[in-house]
């Protein structure tokens, strides 16, 4: 094959693969990164463009470049280009490409940065914020509202325009939380109670997955988030008072068995469920844990052993 | 007893699993006799056992585990197609979750661990002791065992299928899932065992090329004057030297907790699963870049020579090879942005990562710099240097789009990060590998690859390439997650799937036609006589192909960088030939049957530890400790090979 | 002589650069190419000992309401084990010293007595393990006796390895007196007897004595 | 075997120069062992300094180790092992230190 014609399928592959990449990219609400309802989404998809710029502003031209010197140099009888073997320093060059990067990582570590941190406060601090908490099980969610005092499992309604707080652990192996649209993902892990900021700003039905692998059920680990404006979300409060059955102890440990289900929805669910699950866990331990319990005594269960057997028993049936 | 045998294939050789069992079973028995007849057909067991088995020489080394990486680059790659093949339609069943998951696992840790890491040591056996004018590695023993301890380990691994199931919680084995508690199964400590074997070796191998690069350099070859893929392997081995015990720690932590119901990493009793994570990835993320700088040695050598110029900015070569493996290190958390250390943590390991892309980006440039006024040659080596460049680019370009932690609260665990980690994989390690490969066969085996069968392995391993796995981005923005055996059809994540394993279906094509140019070069390749046959630049190519086993009958005395190529230039390289009066008699060191043997130990042991049967574990060990002790009696392991001879064998290969 | 012109920390001497002389275990290339080899493992050893002592300073506090490092841990047994391993570490640095000055007999002695003092320290350690088995207090009580166990037990076993290295090397030393070789292994040696110095002074701060004052 | 060519060590002065080295050497390791016994035991330090302390006193009795015993100034060449050594306490460093501020989770919801 002549070099000529490798060259220019060189470029052919490049072309089409850097085409292919942006066309896809494109507007289409599949792409629910790049399509984000709310300001956490928002914040992170400009993080997301202002890397692929800067990235790019330096990697096309090096590919240019690359293309160029190829072409160039080739070893080809005949071939005018200068050819210096010995050409192999220059001060001033070398000062710019140790440069460039420096320059570039400054930028985008700077915007990261200020990012990072602003993503964990709330997105709007004058709307009064939502918490709802959520437990990870195998292979489903269930959804705590503490003040609303409803659950639900698989589906999570909540207000637009009001940022809410997601409270985050697991009662089986760890998972992740994640709803593309409304922003980026956190984990949920056994004994820890972590905190993450979300916001819908426009009603619909949001896809939300597990991220993180968690065994044989893993693919169909799915639910969905659905915005509403404030009085519906109420009227939904209302309505599931009023016609769904209450999460009872019991409830939760058949809940807890590894299975696939759909939506349920519960008036109402033991109190203390989340912080009781994230304490029986290793919750104790946890450093954050430690300044919300005077002394550092936990508050509820998990000090006799007792327990402790019963959740290896547990544990022990769930993997059977 | 029809009973008892039916009970033990039943809980270990899996008969109840069905079909795929079944034919690997077939498949593995009928290899094993194939192996055996032929051996025993040619009467070659003597010739296997004293030329290979037992050898300590760092070539044949070399070779021994090229081939198994190639082996395992196969097994990988099937398992891989596997996966694409079920991915490849929405609500596909081809594969059930239980297999999927066992398939993308095998498929992660055995192209990292038992693909990679023996592909960058065959490079390492085959080019460092030439490139600096050694006659061995430092510790040629050692360096055996290294190997038997790799294979073993890998043997270990690979017998999980058929026998007691294979791990199936992904190469990262993440607790509480892989604690006894969810994963009761025997795959889980297999996955444990045979990378602690393995891990020990690559111990090994890292000490013994520190020492050998470090102390047996020809002399007048000042550290400035060394050969950057020796730099490159330098580097990597003292990424392995760091991280590699944080990896063993990991294994075993969870291992005892497994095996002796320790609380490490449980959620009982006080156990913190997130350490695994971390000492994991002190020691994964590290892991890329042993890999990858081990390549980037050889981009180095292949760019020079192939531009008939000297490397540009040797001094900032060496200087970002070191900066990349001091900041490497302190990278790992950049892989659970998402557990919620905080902010201060996120960003002081954010902006680490990117500071990697630095030096990195001076790699590149002087690259494309030493090809600007050469004269460049498009052989197969020079053509996977120039694809890595443009495919490396942007893998590097997506690490660092990961790298912004916020960013990568939408990346994480997306087909977005499995397409930037195929891309540095491949793009960055097999391209150099397979670059190492083509670069050194002559110098191996005293041929060279053909080079039109190379090309179009080239071409569509190159274009499967992008077709696979630059959809994959765009999933990742359309929230599909990795490690999903099915999807359904919703989402619009059919098309660019099937487009993915399309692509996957021509990197297997590409990989038959390396297959299919390695057989026919073995009869009809090009042979090198010179030794010297792509107008190469070090010292390996002062020496004919393929190497005599004493390396050099005279230890050269170096006074440039690029030796060989100056005297060339200098019309000086008779002086790099021996002279018969300068010829000594060479201490050599001694064949030994022992590493092997401490091999099949380790391997007992760790099939007890697999099973917890601890009779099998402490005999194995036993006869660990047995190798061991022998070796520390042994006081004689060299010998002399005369000078007559080595005078009479150059004379053969007309040297003198 | 390489050993005599130390003068100050930090400060290099190569011993065939200064004078022209060189101590026996690095008289022969291939001898004290191992000795570099030797010092590259520790290195990784070390880090291999970072680990877990990063893993049992994260786990310290998490006894399951079981057994804390202050209730557990017994105060003239680990100050006991702390001075044994001290003193064998001088001793077995005096064996280093005689072996450069060529006494085979004497290196015996050394060895014998690290030996038997490193003998010592495992004993008490492998009592103090028994005394806490006893107790309740085994590996799978809690998330902190696990740590507590796998770093303490993975020195011991050092030290329990090194007693059988230094037996084999004691062995040849008998048979075949001082030469580059057993002169090499006998550095060697020593040199990992005072490394596990080095990582128990790291556990009888942090696991021991933190344990038992803080 | 070149056994016997090995000049034997000039001066009995320079050997006893040695000795001292190790004398030397294990009376500090003695004495900074009391001295963190003591400083635990005895003295009512507050947690933090306390640790700093104890530390500090961890960190001279490797030096002890490493230059009075284990002879890390020697070799033949240069000194690159102790280079390696100076890198593994490096990254004990950095392993340790960045495992525990990862795992140290300040942000959790209390
Ligand atoms: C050889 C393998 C390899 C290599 C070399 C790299 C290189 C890099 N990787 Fe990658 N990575 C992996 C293999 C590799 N990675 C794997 C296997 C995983 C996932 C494992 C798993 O979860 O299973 C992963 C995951 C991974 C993550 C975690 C994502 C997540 O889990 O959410 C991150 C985040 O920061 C990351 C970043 C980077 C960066 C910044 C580099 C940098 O080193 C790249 C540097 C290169 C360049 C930047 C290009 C050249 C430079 C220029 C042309 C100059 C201009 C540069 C600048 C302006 C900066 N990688
Ligand atoms: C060096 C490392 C390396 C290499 C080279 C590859 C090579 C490939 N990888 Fe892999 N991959 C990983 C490392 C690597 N991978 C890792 C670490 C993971 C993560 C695992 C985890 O999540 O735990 C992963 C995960 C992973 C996934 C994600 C799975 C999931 O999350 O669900 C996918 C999916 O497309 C994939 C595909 C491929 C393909 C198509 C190739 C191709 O390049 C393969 C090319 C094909 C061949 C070389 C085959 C040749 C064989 C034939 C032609 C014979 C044909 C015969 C029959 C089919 C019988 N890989
Ligand atoms: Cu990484």
């Amino acid at each position: 094959m002549g070099q000529r014609e490798m060259r220019r399928r060189v470029t052919r592959v490049g072309v089409i693969a850097v085409a292919a990449a942006l066309l896809l990219s494109g507007c289409s609400p599949q792409y629910m990164v790049l399509n984000p309802v709310g300001p956490v989404g928002k914040k992170e998809l400009d993080l997301i463009l202002l890397s692929t710029v800067l990235i790019m502003m330096v990697i096309l031209p090096v590919l240019a470049l690359l293309f160029y010197i190829v072409w160039r140099y080739r070893d080809k009888p005949g071939n005018k280009a200068p050819y210096q073997p010995r050409w192999s320093e220059n001060k001033v060059l070398e000062v710019i490409w140790w440069g460039i990067p420096i320059v570039v990582v400054a930028i985008l570590g700077t915007a990261t940065v200020k990012t990072t941190y602003a993503l964990v406060k709330p997105p709007e601090t004058n709307v009064k914020p939502l918490t709802v908490e959520v437990v990870s099980l195998d292979w489903k969610w269930l959804f705590l509202y503490p003040d609303q005092g409803v659950a639900t499992v698989n589906y999570c309604e909540i207000p637009t325009g009001v940022p809410v707080q997601f409270e985050l652990t697991s009662d089986a192996p760890m998972n992740s939380f994640w709803v593309p649209q409304l922003g980026g993902q956190e984990y949920t892990m056994p004994g820890m109670a972590m905190r993450l900021w979300l916001q819908a700003d426009k009603p619909g039905t949001y896809y939300g997955h597990g991220a993180n692998f968690t065994g044989e059920g893993f693919a169909h680990d799915e639910f969905r988030v659905v915005a509403v404006d404030e009085t519906k979300f109420n009227d939904w409060v209302t309505h599931v008072k009023q016609t769904a059955p209450a999460l009872t102890k019991a409830g939760y440990a058949q809940l807890k068995r590894p299975s696939i289900m759909g939506t349920a929805s519960y008036k109402s669910f033991p109190p203390g469920l989340f912080n009781d699950t994230v304490w029986a866990d290793g919750g104790q331990y946890m450093p954050g844990m430690l300044n919300d319990v005077p002394g550092g005594a936990p508050k509820h269960g998990m000090q006799d052993t007792s327990s402790m057997s019963s959740r290896m028993a547990q544990e022990a049936h769930m993997s059977s | 007893m029809w009973e008892a045998i039916r009970q033990f294939g039943d809980t270990y050789l899996m008969w109840k699993e069905g079909p795929l069992i079944w034919a690997s079973d077939v498949l593995i028995l009928l290899t094993i006799a194939g192996i055996v007849a032929v051996l025993t057909y040619f009467k070659k067991w003597k010739w296997l056992w004293d030329e290979w088995l037992t050898t300590v020489d760092h070539k044949k080394i070399g070779i021994m585990y090229l081939i198994c990486a190639l082996l395992m680059f196969f097994r990988g790659g099937v398992d891989a197609l596997l996966m694409r093949t079920q991915l490849a339609l929405p609500n596909n069943h081809f594969l059930d979750a239980e297999h999927y998951d066992q398939i993308f696992t095998t498929h992660g840790t055995i192209m990292i661990l038992f693909m990679a890491m023996p592909f960058i040591f065959a490079l390492f056996n085959i080019a460092v002791p030439l490139q600096i004018g050694a006659r061995d590695v430092a510790f040629p023993y050692l360096n055996a065992i290294s190997f038997w301890l790799f294979f073993f380990g890998a043997l270990l691994f690979n017998i999980s299928f058929v026998f007691g199931g294979s791990p199936d919680a992904g190469w990262t084995s993440y607790p509480p899932l892989t604690e006894l508690g969810f994963d009761k199964g025997p795959g889980e400590n297999y996955y444990l065992v045979s990378l602690l074997i393995s891990g020990i070796g690559t111990i090994g191998t890292g000490i013994n090329f520190i020492a050998t690069i470090l102390k047996m350099r020809a002399p007048g070859m000042t550290m400035m004057k060394m050969p950057l893929f020796s730099w490159a392997v330098l580097a990597s081995s003292i990424v392995i030297l760091t991280v590699f015990p944080a990896l063993n720690v990991a294994l075993a932590l969870l291992l005892i907790d497994r095996l002796f119901g320790a609380h490490f990493f449980t959620i009982q009793a006080g156990g913190n699963p997130m350490m695994f994570i971390n000492l994991f990835w002190v020691w994964g993320h590290p892991e890329v870049y042993i890999v990858v700088l081990v390549a980037f040695g050889v981009y180095s050598e292949v760019v020079a020579t192939f531009s008939r110029k000297e490397i540009f900015g040797y001094k900032s070569m060496v200087a970002s090879l070191m900066a990349i493996t001091i900041v490497g290190d302190l990278t790992w958390v950049h892989h659970f942005f998402t557990m919620g250390a905080g902010p201060d943590v996120n960003s002081f390991f954010a902006v680490s990562t990117m500071a990697v892309g630095i030096p990195t980006g001076v790699k590149m440039f002087n690259w494309l710099f030493t090809m600007y006024r050469g004269r460049i040659r498009l052989t197969l080596p020079m053509l996977w240097t120039l694809a890595f460049i443009v495919c490396f680019a942007f893998a590097g370009a997506t690490g660092v789009m990961l790298a912004a932690a916020p960013a990568d609260y939408q990346y994480h665990n997306s087909y977005f990060l499995v397409a930037h980690f195929h891309q540095a994989l491949i793009g960055g390690v097999v391209f150099g590998m397979l670059a190492g490969m083509y670069y050194w066969w002559p110098k191996m085996f005293g041929f060279k690859l053909d080079e039109r069968l190379g090309r179009w392995a080239f071409w569509l391993f190159n274009l499967g390439f992008y077709v696979c796995f630059v959809p994959q981005y765009a999933l990742g923005f359309m929230g599909m997650q990795r490690r999903m055996y099915t999807y359904p059809a919703v989402f619009g994540w059919g098309p660019l799937n099937f487009i993915s394993t399309v692509g996957a279906y021509i990197m297997g094509l590409g990989f038959l036609f390396i297959v299919a140019q390695v057989l026919y070069s073995i009869k009809y390749g090009e042979r090198d006589v010179t030794g010297d046959i792509w107008d190469g630049r070090t010292l390996e190519w002062s020496l004919p192909s393929p190497v005599p086993h004493y390396n050099f009958a005279v230890i050269p005395y170096v006074t440039h960088r690029d030796m060989w190529w100056e005297l060339k230039e200098q019309g000086r390289t008779q002086e790099l030939r021996p002279r018969p009066e300068d010829i000594r008699p060479i201490h050599m060191p001694n064949n030994s049957g022992r590493p092997f043997l401490l091999g099949v130990c380790f391997f007992v042991a760790g099939l007890g530890f697999v099973f917890a049967w601890w009779l099998l574990a402490v005999l194995g060990l036993l006869g660990v400790g047995a190798c061991l002790l022998a070796r520390s009696f042994e006081t004689h392991d060299e010998h002399d090979v005369p000078a007559e001879e080595i005078r009479r064998y150059e004379a053969q290969l007309g040297r003198l | 002589m390489s050993t005599l012109t130390w003068e100050w920390p930090g400060v290099h001497a190569a011993p065939g650069e200064t004078s022209g002389e060189v101590s026996i275990e690095y008289s022969q290339p291939s001898e004290s190419l191992k000795i570099f080899g030797f010092w590259l493992f520790l290195a990784t050893d070390m880090l291999l000992f970072a680990c877990l002592f990063a893993t049992y300073v994260l786990l310290h506090t998490h006894t399951a309401g079981g057994p804390t490092a202050r209730t557990l841990f017994d105060v003239p047994g680990f100050v006991a084990e702390t001075f044994i391993l001290l003193t064998s570490s001088f001793t077995s640095g005096i064996a280093t010293y005689e072996m450069r000055r060529q006494r085979a007999g004497s290196v015996a002695l050394w060895l014998v007595i690290t030996m038997l003092l490193g003998m010592a320290f495992v004993g008490l350690e492998a009592k103090e393990f028994v005394d806490y088995v006893q107790m309740g207090a085994t590996m799978s009580r809690s998330a902190f006796l696990s740590a507590f166990f796998t770093l303490v037990g993975t020195h011991g076993s050092h030290v329990s390895l090194g007693i059988c290295w230094m037996a084999a090397v004691l062995i040849q030393v008998l048979r075949q007196g001082i030469h580059p070789q057993t002169a090499r292994k006998v550095f060697n040696v020593s040199i990992y007897w005072h490394f596990l110095d080095v990582v128990w002074v790291f556990i009888f701060t942090v696991v021991y004595l933190t344990g038992v004052v803080m | 075997m070149q056994a016997h060519n090995v000049r034997t060590l000039a001066g009995r002065d320079k050997h006893r120069h040695a000795l001292r080295q190790y004398v030397i050497g294990f009376l500090a390791s003695i004495v900074l062992t009391l001295a963190a016994l003591w400083v635990g035991f005895a003295h009512g330090l507050p947690a933090g300094p306390l640790l700093l302390v104890l530390l500090l006193l961890a960190v001279l009795q490797i030096g002890v180790q490493l230059f009075l015993f284990m002879h890390i100034t020697e070799g033949d060449g240069p000194p690159v092992h102790s280079l390696a050594i100076a890198l593994a306490f490096l990254f004990t460093f950095v392993f340790v230190a960045g495992s525990l501020w990862a795992m140290s989770f300040h942000y959790m919801v209390a």
